[in-house]
């Protein structure tokens, strides 16, 4: 799984690059070496340390889903040192991965259930990858849903998948906007994702619901799930802590006892509750 | 005149560094500047106590 | 000790103080930092002539400012601290009561920080000599030897950063060691790493050192960078005729100028 | 393996050396450097100072350096090439560490070896032989009996030697390396006497706290904030304790360049720094100093053990003899064993 060195990147190419919202964009990368590229398996869930020579590593999850061969996407917002380097690169670029590294979406055992998916701002990437794996294995989910809200229309990523996931019958997608956010020709919902969630009062029996988005949303999107009778061990999030290393050698992004890359990122709401309120 | 003390008493050669006032009017007081100083420095030849710190002191 | 003690309950009962800063008994006869919130905590707090650490630097720490207004009992080089970060905006009346100690223990209850001020411009300070001593041994050595005595003492270095922990004029929140956009300073604890770090922490106490010496004393591994700071306030004194810490005016080197500046080094 | 105890006589000693250094090895020693005693590369016992309680820093840098090369690349336009260098670091053996400092660097190895296999870290391991000396003399900073070890344990060195009142070294040889590297000079070592009772030569280091039981005590103390803010008041956030630790293994990841050449490096790192745990969004979890002090004991003291088995501290009281403002971690385990529930 990992290269001998075990912090020696794969060397991969950019090979597409979609600019999605303001100073987000998408990477679509390919392995310059075909075998490693072959033999190289990741889960829905996991993350890589993404590296450019010279300026450092930054830590996103892998967007695309493990169902889809031969490249990996990730999706990134220009902000430090790292992904400003990130922000200057063309297709064709050289840059560094390594992973992947943290455990996974137990997608096996969410077979025959309904899927209910709701996500905040930049944080659909790692959701994306586990909503193109359930619906790379469409036949497996009972319904699935899809909630996704960001400050303003400008701050959807994913605009071409999104409508896509739109027009799908087997798929009900709710997009929306904070109060404010909206444009005069916008047809999603306008209010925060709880308040949206609450509104569609979604059936809890026989469903898992995954959450992803800033803290804040976290914290009011569980009593509204709680309010509708999902049980915390069928809600899961990803949690997200300064990395450096993502093998839990380096000390840094402990939760408790837990570390996140390495016992992370992906977390029942059970366990949640017993980590101490330090991420 | 603090910075050129500092280097001077930490061990660095200020005779590898100049100070000078250039207005962006000056340009043939710029020339003057860069080829005197160009010229200094090649007489001092390369700076190997310095070159020798890159990476210095890693294992 | 007495009066030290009687003064800290005063200070905390008449609300003159919400966090009493002081010296108190620490590990095997060393004393440390104690911080009195209750008037009956204050008979911990000591006096001697042990009692070095430059308390200054928790006046700027944000755990202690949570507590409420701050009372520090202030030796000579502490009230210049005050003195120099009142100047820096970072300290206000409304902040902080200093209580001077004098040597033998004698107290002087400033009223304010301009009464502190008045006070400080009539005592005539002299760097420590043994430092003194050592800056002009230096100064005396040729450029080579400067350059090999400051690589052989840095390169020990592991960039732990007690020194600029430990010095009350190191407080900003982000430093520029840890700003990376551009890395002006190398992270690594590497020989060019240490040397340009010391080269910046020098520079940026040009005029704002008042000479205690806690960052060579925080030093785990006893390496003289008080020195480096000592230098350049000497050289304040001497190009400048500055002395920090002596006035609530910001007046020094690097952030003002006066007309007759020298300006030798030009050409 | 069983133990074997054999004997050196003090003279003997400088000829071991020269029997290691032939053998390609760098000797890591104590060397005292006026008020502090310090790890430094010997040639020669004469060098290598006896009469001493502790080191001020710990020998953990020659298996884990303070700046490390992780990787080596070159620019060249649009390509990047990365150098492919086998690591070969230079056998090593680390003279005169305390038994505190061997058990450290057992728990150092659990971290780099347990699941992912750190191998800058174990091909400096393989290449290291750790020759232990018993202590004789302790401080009032020294708690190792409060945590596991005790002042003549062997666990964690290959060769263990413990003074004699004539200044001989009873000499227990310890794991396979030890073996190897004492067969190399067979004819410097005498059979022991079965009379030397080790137990009375030792320091006596009454036990302070129950190491066992610390886990739970200090988990139960975790939201206790008025605790964790006492003890942390006047702790600076610096570095120093984390540097001089033997256990301490944290560290950060920086890429540097140098015109057409750059390296990714390790380096030191330590949780007590503000930024340690600063998020790019500006959001940081451990932002107080209480957090940080809080995180740094509970490492040590109950998420190591628990994940993996070994002591987070051995007790040997360098972060409290180094610390510029006394924070004592003796102290303030003493406090949190007694803190009611």
């Amino acid at each position: 799984m990992s290269t001998p060195n075990l912090y020696k990147p794969y060397i991969m190419r950019v090979d597409k690059i979609t600019e999605e919202a303001p100073d987000v964009r998408t990477f679509r990368l390919v392995f310059t070496n075909e075998e490693e590229g072959k033999n190289f398996e990741f889960k829905a869930g996991q993350f890589g340390e993404y590296s450019i020579f010279g300026e450092g590593e930054c830590t996103f999850c892998i967007a695309s889903s493990p169902t889809r061969k031969g490249y990996i996407e990730c999706t990134y917002r220009k902000a430090g040192r790292v992904t400003s380097a990130l922000a200057r690169l063309e297709e064709g670029d050289l840059m560094g991965f390594r992973g992947p590294y943290g455990n996974t979406f137990p997608i096996d055992e969410w077979k025959g259930k309904n899927l209910l998916f709701i996500a905040g701002g930049i944080a659909l990437p790692p959701m994306r990858c586990v909503i193109w794996n359930a619906l790379d294995l469409r036949e497996y989910f009972k319904d699935v849903t899809i909630v996704y809200g960001a400050r303003t229309v400008d701050d959807l990523v994913y605009k071409h998948e999104l409508e896509e996931w739109g027009k799908r019958p087997d798929v009900k997608l709710v997009t929306t906007v904070d109060p404010g956010g909206e444009t005069p020709d916008w047809k999603g919902e306008i209010g925060f994702v709880p308040t949206v969630l609450d509104k569609m009062a979604p059936r809890s029996e026989n469903t898992i619901a995954i959450v992803c988005g800033p803290p804040i949303m976290i914290k009011f999107t569980f009593p509204v799930l709680d309010k509708y009778g999902f049980t915390p061990e069928n809600i899961y999030t990803t949690l997200e802590n300064r990395m450096k290393c993502g093998i839990g050698k380096c000390g840094r992004c402990n939760v408790g006892k837990y570390f996140v890359c390495k016992d992370g990122p992906v977390f029942t709401f059970t366990q949640l509750k017993e980590l101490p309120p330090e991420y | 005149m603090s910075f050129r003390n500092l280097m001077d008493f930490m061990g660095i050669d200020t005779r590898r560094v100049y100070f000078s006032w250039v207005s962006a009017a000056e340009g043939a007081k710029w020339a003057e500047v860069v080829n005197n100083v160009n010229k200094e420095i090649q007489k001092l030849g390369p700076y190997e106590a310095y070159q020798k710190l890159a990476w210095a002191g890693v294992e | 000790m007495e009066a030290l003690q009687k003064k800290a309950q005063e200070l905390l009962t008449t609300c003159r103080a919400n966090v009493v800063i002081g010296y108190g008994q620490g590990s095997d006869d060393k004393p440390r930092a104690i911080f009195v919130t209750d008037p009956a905590g204050a008979d911990k707090l000591i006096f001697n002539d042990t009692c070095k650490q430059n308390l200054g630097v928790y006046l700027m720490k944000a755990e202690v400012k949570k507590l409420g207004k701050m009372g520090i009992f202030a030796t000579k080089p502490v009230m210049r601290t005050v003195v120099l970060l009142a100047s820096e905006n970072q300290l206000t009346d409304i902040d902080v009561t200093v209580i001077g100690v004098n040597e033998d223990g004698s107290l002087v209850d400033f009223e304010n920080l301009q009464a502190l001020e008045n006070h400080v411009k009539t005592i005539t300070f002299e760097p420590d000599p043994a430092d003194k001593a050592k800056i002009e041994a230096i100064e005396k050595m040729t450029v080579e030897e400067r350059w090999a005595y400051w690589q052989d003492q840095l390169s020990k270095c592991f960039k732990c950063y007690a020194c600029r922990s430990a010095c009350p004029m190191c407080y900003c929140s982000r430093c520029t060691v840890e700003c990376n956009q551009p890395q002006w300073i190398p992270v690594p604890s590497h020989h060019l790493g240490n040397f340009e770090w010391h080269m910046m922490r020098a520079m940026h106490l040009v005029g704002r050192c008042i000479e205690c010496g806690e960052c060579g004393r925080a030093c785990p591994l006893d390496l003289p960078v008080h020195l480096l700071t000592q230098k350049m306030a000497a050289d304040a004194r001497k190009d400048f005729g500055w002395q920090a810490g002596m006035s609530l005016k910001l007046e020094n080197p690097l952030s003002s100028f006066k007309p007759d500046d020298k300006e030798s080094f030009i050409k | 393996m069983t133990i074997e105890r054999k004997k050196i006589k003090k003279e003997s000693l400088g000829q071991w050396f020269e029997k290691m250094t032939a053998a390609g090895n760098r000797i890591m020693a104590p060397k005292r450097n006026k008020k502090q005693v310090c790890f430094e590369t010997v040639t020669s016992p004469a060098e290598v100072a006896f009469d001493y309680v502790q080191t001020t820093v710990s020998a953990k840098r020659a298996v884990f350096p303070p700046v490390e090369e992780m990787l080596a690349y070159k620019f060249a336009d649009k390509e990047t090439k990365l150098e492919e260098k086998e690591i070969k670091p230079q056998p090593t053996v680390v003279f005169g560490i305390r038994p505190c400092d061997a058990d450290a660097f057992v728990t150092l190895y659990e971290v780099f070896s347990r699941d992912y296999k750190d191998d800058l870290f174990l091909n400096r391991w393989e290449q290291t032989t750790f020759i232990g000396i018993s202590c004789i003399q302790a401080d009032s900073a020294c708690f190792c009996t409060s945590t596991g070890g005790n002042p003549g344990n062997t666990k964690g060195s290959d060769v263990l030697l413990t003074p004699l009142k004539n200044g001989d070294f009873l000499v227990e040889v310890v794991t396979e390396k030890g073996k190897k590297i004492v067969t190399a000079a067979e004819n410097l070592f005498s059979s022991a006497d079965s009379d030397i009772d080790k137990e009375s030569l030792l320091a006596k280091l009454p036990n302070k706290f129950e190491g066992k039981d610390m886990k739970a005590k200090i988990n139960a103390q975790f939201d206790n904030e008025a605790l964790w803010s006492r003890q942390s008041m006047r702790c600076i956030g610096c570095g120093a304790c984390a540097y001089v630790c033997p256990t301490c293994q944290c560290f950060g990841i920086e890429d540097e360049r140098f015109g057409s050449k750059g390296k990714r490096i390790r380096c030191w790192d330590s949780c007590c720094f503000g930024l340690f745990t600063l998020h790019t969004s500006g959001h940081n979890p451990r932002h107080t100093q209480w957090q940080r002090w809080r995180q740094r004991l509970m490492h040590k003291f109950s998420y190591e053990p628990d994940n993996l088995g070994v002591p987070g501290c051995v007790g040997c009281g360098r972060c409290s003899r180094a610390c510029p403002t006394d924070m004592n971690i003796l102290e303030h385990m003493l406090e949190i064993a007694e803190e009611k529930a």
